[in-house]
């Protein structure tokens, strides 16, 4: 048996150094299993030590099915100041637009792809790659073996959600597309103006 | 094409100024279906058609390259226009179909589309101000830095080309040559893999793919092995191939073994 | 002038993400003269915060030159635990280069991955042993009698493969990642800050 408050130090000490989300069973494999309960209560001790509060400048989130520490994205016009760094590159509205295609019809392949945006697709494709957002999941068997794409652990983690589950319903946007409703219309009149 | 005339067919004209850029196509006519406040489920195909032409024609005019996505499309507009000009039939039990029914389909599917990146593209405007720390692993190989659970094809496949790169790189055509063995056997297995039942490989043209005269000399050699084993035969035609057919033989595991590696 | 609360989170937050000490001219710099005063205090702030107490993990140290946050020395026997188990989960650049080479020349000897790969492979060729990724598919009859490696079902199933013959040729990557069309590129340049 392990006391609690070393439990606690040990939880916040590894979310401190590994630097990505760390799941509730990688900490239970650490200790033995009469202390389960008290390691759940530990993770939920640092999320609330990690609160956000506004002079907090870290806070503890779930994403990825894990725990991680990371700074609060209000401060992120000091931090750029700080470090000097302009921030990472910003995907763009075709990225953003395949990234979305990828996450909500996973697996999808590159023909269904280019089909849904009515453009070719392949450069956008490898630049989600690079960027680790989404992996190669198979072949689609049909004429030609297209790479099938899904999303991986890394796009979870860089949009804070937790699982799959957690994407924006896509029932909101259909109802949305509904002809008549009021918020197209009232789109369509801001475009207009 | 529709002349791009200063009447024109409605374009904004503020578009003769500035000519928004678009995403693709299908993101133009949603935006046509926006600025003309129509439904989608009701589009107006001739005045559509006829401003997606003169988006295009404006294109053309500052010499901006019209993919060919855009074209194409224009063409599907065109002949959709003419569908609709063709007099419908007024008996009929049965409904008759919209023409402009897969368009609609097409746009309202693009539109849910655009909702949910530009809901992705908040969250990424918000998140990108999320900072992390550089880990910190005590002891632990600072290489050992992918996730078995994350590693993709990709990042196989990217590897391989990393080496095979490195290895073009350190060892001059002439010295690879001089080091490199190839496996006879290896070959025959290559050949056994590549030949179905009822079609056929041209041997010339398989060796002349061969990467070096060492590997065609392995593939020779193992073509003179399937031949003695009675694996393949091979068909001479008037037009100068020399064509490999399998046989039905199967091969068992000690005429592998006796095939030179 | 700027909100106590704020200087607190800033000053914790640009600790937190440095990986070195922060010396107080640096962080003053950042603030407008008339802060001065309370970025002081806000360091003091953070020094109390992360204080040594017996459930805390990290701790924020007057170092060479500034603060800085770190793990607390006496959990290191706990973060090397968590490390070691965690890098059996984890493969190498040189792992993934050697698994590459078994995947595409299989069945292929040791002496012919050293070949190619132009290092000594035995540690790694161990480890993939280990992970099941590869297995010994035979000697190959040749001086020393090497043992041959192929890949296992293991591997297909981790790279989402029905069989080997989904394996895509190299010709397919470099498709993949050099695309010929302008359009493309464009697209995937057209990445606005």
């Amino acid at each position: 048996m392990t006391e609690q408050a070393e439990i606690e130090a040990v939880v916040e000490a590894v979310l401190f150094a590994a630097n990505e989300p760390i799941g509730e069973p990688r900490l239970l494999e650490l200790f033995p299993d009469d202390d389960r309960k008290r390691v759940l209560a530990a993770v939920d001790a640092v999320l609330e030590r990690y609160a956000e509060r506004p002079n907090r400048g870290v806070m503890a989130e779930r994403v990825a099915g894990g725990v991680r520490l990371a700074t609060r994205p209000e401060l992120a016009g000091w931090l750029r100041r700080f470090f000097d760094i302009r921030g990472r590159q910003r995907l763009s509205m075709a990225a953003l637009e395949t990234l979305a295609i990828v996450a909500y019809r996973q697996p999808v392949s590159g023909p269904e792809i280019q089909e849904l945006r009515g453009v070719n697709s392949s450069a956008v494709l490898k630049t989600l790659l690079e960027r680790r957002l989404i992996r190669i999941a198979g072949r689609k068997p049909v004429v030609g073996k297209p790479f099938l794409y899904a999303t991986t652990r890394e796009f979870l983690v860089q949009f804070g959600l937790s699982s799959l589950q957690d994407l924006p319903p896509l029932e909101e946007f259909e109802e949305l597309a509904q002809p008549g409703s009021g918020r197209a219309v009232e789109e369509a009149a801001a475009s207009s103006e | 094409m529709t002349a791009a005339t200063e009447t024109g067919s409605g374009l904004p004209a503020e578009w003769r100024v500035r000519l928004p850029v678009f995403e693709g196509p299908l993101d133009l006519l949603l935006h046509l279906v926006r600025v003309n406040e129509v439904e989608i489920s009701d589009i107006p195909v001739t005045l559509i058609c006829d401003q997606f032409h003169e988006y295009l024609g404006l294109m053309e005019e500052l010499d901006l390259d019209v993919a060919a996505e855009y074209l194409y499309e224009a063409a599907l507009l065109i002949q959709l226009k003419s569908r609709m000009l063709l007099p419908r039939r007024a008996d009929g039990d049965e409904p008759e179909e919209d023409p402009r029914q897969e368009l609609v389909e097409r746009l309202l599917e693009y539109r849910r589309l655009k909702e949910a990146s530009q809901s992705l593209a908040e969250i990424h405007g918000l998140r990108m101000g999320i900072w992390t720390r550089e880990p910190d692993l005590p002891d632990a190989d600072p290489d050992e830095r992918l996730d078995l659970g994350e590693v993709s094809l990709y990042d196989l496949l990217k590897a391989f080309g990393q080496v095979i790169e490195r290895y073009d790189r350190e060892h001059p055509h002439a010295l690879r040559l001089a080091v490199e063995t190839w496996s006879v056997r290896k070959q025959f297995d290559r050949l056994l893999e590549r030949l179905a039942p009822a079609r056929p490989i041209d041997l010339l043209d398989d060796l002349r793919r061969r990467s070096s005269r060492g590997e065609a000399v392995a593939a020779f050699l193992a073509v003179l092995e399937l031949l003695r084993l009675r694996l393949v035969r091979l068909h001479g035609t008037g037009a100068g191939e020399l064509l490999l057919y399998r046989t039905d033989r199967a091969v068992s595991d000690e005429e592998r073994e006796s095939v030179p590696s």
